[in-house]
């Protein structure tokens, strides 16, 4: 892991009583947190309280009710230009195209993000070696989380934001994901992490946000 | 630009990666544009008389038919968030992707279009002036189709909406189209309509793709 | 001979007629046997796949 | 006796569901196809542009009729097999059958097309016409053409070979609606193509110095026909056998 | 039975909760219906000759458009499985699904069919042989539809190929009911080719669900 | 729960050596098992190691290369009628019509399975009571799932197939579920589920298949 270019200490990832109505109910308000290069934040709480929406807010794909979500000062759907290939965003849903082999997916989601990372490392990693030429339509909903986890790694961010990374992952796969945040924390990187496997992600978090 | 291209070679490869899907809207305009004189009667003064309109009712069928899963599928896979995340212009990429379709449905509908309006016995003479015609007017209808495709990106049977929403938007191309086939088989000059379809693509072309990734924005919010 | 060439005036219909049977037949035979002998090859290239069967560990819990 | 018989029947149905067997056979047959078809097609041809006299109507144009007809009557025989064996394949999981479905459908294709350009090329002299979008005979084997496409198109869509074989077997079977639409279509509305010639023996409409060479064109497009379908049977098998051990034994006995 | 009303009605629902789903088709109907003259010269005379054949045609489009999602929302979003796993013959869900969709699409288009032909010119004697040929064709023409939406239900880009697979299978249905209108028209009794229209149907209704539910469960293993 | 008109202790459910090829890959073979009436199996092991085609093979949903599996003597793909009616299975996918609303998704299945139980208390104990008139594509990805395992749920089915149940639930969710599973054991009835968080489950299984 490289480090990232960053003045010292300053918060860089900020929420200003963030406040979000879903259909005449209120999920969140009055909620401000600070983000330090190198924390990583644990999004808890129970099924339907927020957590993908606050995430949503975070990228910028999703306008807040109230307050605002700001990236080193600047509102976050504000945020134009190379600026925004410092924020990486994994939803729930995997981003993958079905037709496409899985080599092919990293390659495109490498060469559109302008990385230069190994592949190689990576698929070992994932322990996707023996799937490269495989369609995504074939693959297993642990092995396509994996590749998605890929296109996601691959691209040189700064903010990480996972939606329940750890879904359909097996004993390993966890392991992974959390060696991959801790790495990324101690490079100075900074992480939103939505979760109900508490256990397994809190030894590498610094803040929990329970909505 | 990177970007661009990029996503060009994306949209193209998933095409060909299912070469019937190229296949398929040309197959469509084939056998529509040969059904259709089984169902009427077959006289050759007759048909020469609607033949032009077959085959721009087609061409733009085809065109639009194709257009359901433009969006859809980036965004039922989650990829279009993606896109929206990258730091390239959206407006770019979605030029990008209605170029590929462009590409793999308005292309080769051009290469065959000429047999076609032989077998409805049109006059050599009008076929330029049918080709340019068509050139000018797919790229129009792709971008129409696009932007329908994209405001109902994450609305349920869209596919059929796209055709309520697009389908009054063709008229104008429909009928400069129309009248320029008409006027070269006539043996006049169709500068006139060929101009205001030209003007018609400029346009489409312009605002069009930011018009549709508005709509893409707004609807994935 | 010119005059069987000719046919009756029909000689474009009739020769073009056998000119593409004739087409079609030898094309024909030229794609099934390289559909055959292109089969043989494919498969003399491929390695074969080796059969991995992992055997699966059923445990009683108590 | 009876007893004997069907147990031998079901011996051999068994061993026609075998790819050794079933590889084997057609590569024996092959060469008599080859040979026979080869012969009968020079015999035809001879006849048919040579001792065949010129029609009192349509002169010497109607000597395309030995090309017409042949391919004509084989693109439907083509599918009519298609059909059949596609049908046996999906019902019994017979893999061999589904093997000839595939084979057949390139070559029917091919014929299809060649009825419909020999026609096409028959049409402009006799009814002043290529192509006549109303007619029933002409647009219905034009879909059958479209068939064949359809039915090569749906299987390529699939990566798995087993999926495609039983999804397209149903394609196959539901286009045979399209066979008697074809061959009653110019029974049900008098139109421009010809009405049965050949069928009707007892009364001639076509006398024997002009109908001989017809047959003997017809029985060789068809075993030329059977001939093409041993070969890509073949391969088919190849490839779906891929590295059975019989084949591997094959390729030995080839290399070396 | 049970499952055959419930599976009626949660479609009907369905397609009634997108309004716009049931309202496209006919749109569609309706704008190809008025844009061909738009496109074809306007005479009377001249329209009456393609009338009947437009009128097959976009009744056949649009019944076949709306087609692509009958089996593949339910595949996508796992019900099919569930639909797989009832206790019910699964033939018989299938044609529950048909029959929600020609009641959608098929009898709006027969109630919108005699206004198109009057402004069509058709004369009025035909009309009702036109109805009742079109009443006996377009379920047809749905069974059909839904043997290629069963055959293509996993394929991505299925919508397309439809085209290719089905319109072949359609053919004999165009020909029978162009030419029951032709005759109509002629004022010539077009019983011969509406019994064949009729025997048709009863022999899509009874072997189309099967084939189609083959198709699913195969397509889904 | 009612009880199960089973004839005591014989084996309900059985896998003899069966063998799945996918792709020119083995990914298993010679897998024998019996489930007995009471019993509840796990299936657990890496990604792509075939646990949902193990459960896609015992619902009859795939065909597999070799062996069978059989439930109550009949195999598994042609057990046809009514006896149908006796397996559940929930798969990745939820089986949910986004257009519909929860209480309308889960009155079809209702319908759809003669089922006679009680809704509300259902929707009480999956903490839905809120979202009953909410169209499922406004739901959030655990409500989501809560919905299907309530449709799951309403089918008064004696063998439960479940994929990965716990997928997106949070805590007390998972509780719930491994509730369930005790109590539906206990009342007779069988289970296979395939599962990543085997510690979640494990106390309501008596036997753990590691493929
Ligand atoms: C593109 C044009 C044509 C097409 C697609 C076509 C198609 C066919 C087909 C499919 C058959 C086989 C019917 C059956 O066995 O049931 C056939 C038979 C035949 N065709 Fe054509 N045809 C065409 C043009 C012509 C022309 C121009 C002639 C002669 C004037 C002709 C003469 C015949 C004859 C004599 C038969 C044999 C009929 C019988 O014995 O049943 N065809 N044609
Ligand atoms: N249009 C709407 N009308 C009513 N409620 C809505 C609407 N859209 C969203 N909601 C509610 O807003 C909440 C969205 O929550 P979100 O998806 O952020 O939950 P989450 O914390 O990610 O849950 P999970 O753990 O299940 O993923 C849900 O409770 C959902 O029901
Ligand atoms: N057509 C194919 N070609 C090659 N491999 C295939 C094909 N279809 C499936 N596979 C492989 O078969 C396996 C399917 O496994 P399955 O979905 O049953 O896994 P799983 O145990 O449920 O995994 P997960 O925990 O990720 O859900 C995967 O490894 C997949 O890659
Ligand atoms: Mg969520
Ligand atoms: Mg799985």
């Amino acid at each position: 892991m490289d480090c990232f270019s960053l003045t010292g200490n300053q918060p860089v990832l900020r929420a200003e009583s963030l406040e979000v109505w879903r259909g005449g109910i209120c999920l969140f308000s009055g909620l401000n947190f600070e983000l330090h290069p190198g924390q990583v934040a644990l999004v808890t709480g129970a099924n339907g309280s927020g957590k993908t929406t606050l995430l949503r807010v975070l990228a910028g794909l999703t306008i807040p009710t109230a307050g605002a979500a700001t990236w080193a000062g600047t509102v976050i759907q504000r945020v134009e230009g190379p600026d925004r290939s410092k924020v990486t965003y994994q939803g729930h849903l995997d981003g993958l195209k079905k037709d496409l082999t899985v080599e092919e997916n990293l390659d495109f989601y490498r060469a559109f993000w302008n990385s230069h990372e190994p592949m190689d490392c990576l698929l070992e990693q994932l322990r996707l070696d023996g799937c490269r030429d495989r369609q995504i339509r074939y693959l297993s909903a642990g092995q396509r989380r994996r590749v998605a986890l890929g296109c996601m790694r691959i691209k040189p961010a700064q903010l990480w934001l996972l939606d329940e990374p750890l879904t359909n992952l097996d004993r390993k796969g966890s392991l992974l994901v959390a060696g991959w945040l801790a790495q990324h924390a101690a490079a100075g990187g900074l992480a939103v992490v939505a979760t109900h496997q508490r256990e397994h992600l809190i030894q590498s978090a610094s803040i929990e946000i329970e909505l | 630009m990177n970007a661009f291209v990029l996503i060009l070679q994306r949209d193209l490869r998933l095409a060909f990666r299912r070469w019937s899907e190229i296949a398929t809207p040309l197959m469509f305009f084939i056998i529509v544009a040969s059904l259709f004189p089984l169902a009427s009667s077959p006289e050759a003064s007759q048909l020469r008389e609607s033949g032009s309109a077959v085959l721009w009712m087609s061409a733009l069928l085809s065109s639009l038919l194709a257009l359901d899963g433009l969006f859809r599928t980036d965004a039922e896979d989650g990829s279009m968030e993606q896109l929206i995340l990258s730091p390239a212009p959206f407006g770019l990429i979605v030029l990008a992707k209605i170029l590929a379709h462009w590409a793999v449905s308005g292309v080769p509908l051009l290469l065959l279009a000429p047999f076609l309006a032989i077998s409805f016995y049109l006059p050599l003479e009008a076929l330029p002036t049918l080709i340019i015609a068509l050139a000018l007017a797919t790229p129009t209808l792709s971008v129409l189709a696009a932007i329908g495709a994209a405001l109902t990106v994450t609305l349920r049977g869209g596919g059929a909406i796209i055709g309520l929403l697009v389908l009054p938007l063709t008229g104008p191309v429909l009928i400069f189209g129309t009248r320029a086939t008409e006027m070269a088989i006539n043996g006049e000059s169709a500068l006139g309509p060929l101009y205001l379809l030209a003007a018609l693509a400029v346009f489409a072309i312009s605002v069009g793709p930011m018009a549709a990734s508005a709509a893409i924005k707004v609807a994935m919010e | 001979m010119s005059e069987f060439l000719q046919m009756g005036g029909y000689a474009a219909y009739v020769w073009s007629a056998y000119g593409i049977t004739l087409i079609v037949l030898v094309v024909n035979i030229w794609a099934a046997f390289r559909s055959h002998t292109g089969a043989l090859v494919r498969i003399h290239h491929e390695n074969r796949p080796e059969r991995s069967g992992r055997q699966p560990t059923v445990r009683q819990i108590t | 006796m009876t007893v004997t018989l069907r147990v031998r029947f079901v011996r051999w149905f068994h061993q026609l569901a075998s790819p050794p067997y079933v590889y084997r056979l057609a590569g024996q047959l092959a060469p008599w196809f080859a040979v026979t078809a080869g012969l009968l097609l020079l015999t035809g041809t001879y006849g048919g542009l040579v001792l065949a006299p010129a029609d009192y109507l349509q002169g010497d144009g109607f000597r395309i009729i030995y090309v017409h007809v042949p391919s004509a009557y084989l693109s439907m025989l083509a599918y009519i097999i298609m059909a059949t064996s596609a049908v046996v394949g999906f019902i019994w999981r017979i893999k061999m059958a589904h093997g000839l479905a595939v084979s057949a459908a390139p070559l029917g294709a091919s014929f299809t097309l060649l009825a419909l350009v020999t026609g096409g090329i028959w049409g402009k002299p006799m009814w002043g016409t290529y192509w006549q979008w109303a007619d029933a005979r002409l647009m219905s084997e034009l879909l059958l053409l479209f068939l064949f496409a359809g039915y090569m198109v749906l299987r390529a869509s699939f990566d798995d070979r087993e999926k495609a074989d039983r999804v397209s077997a149903i394609l196959a079977a539901v286009g045979v609606i399209n066979i008697p639409i074809i061959h009653y279509s110019v029974e049900w509305w008098s139109t421009l193509h010809q009405g049965p010639t050949i069928a009707k023996l007892d009364q001639p409409s076509i006398t024997m110095d002009m109908l001989s060479p017809l047959l003997v064109m017809i029985l060789g497009f068809t075993i030329f026909f059977a001939w093409l379908l041993c070969k890509r049977l073949q391969g088919e098998i190849l490839n779906r056998e891929g590295h059975a051990r019989w084949v591997e034994k094959l390729l030995e006995e080839i290399t070396r």
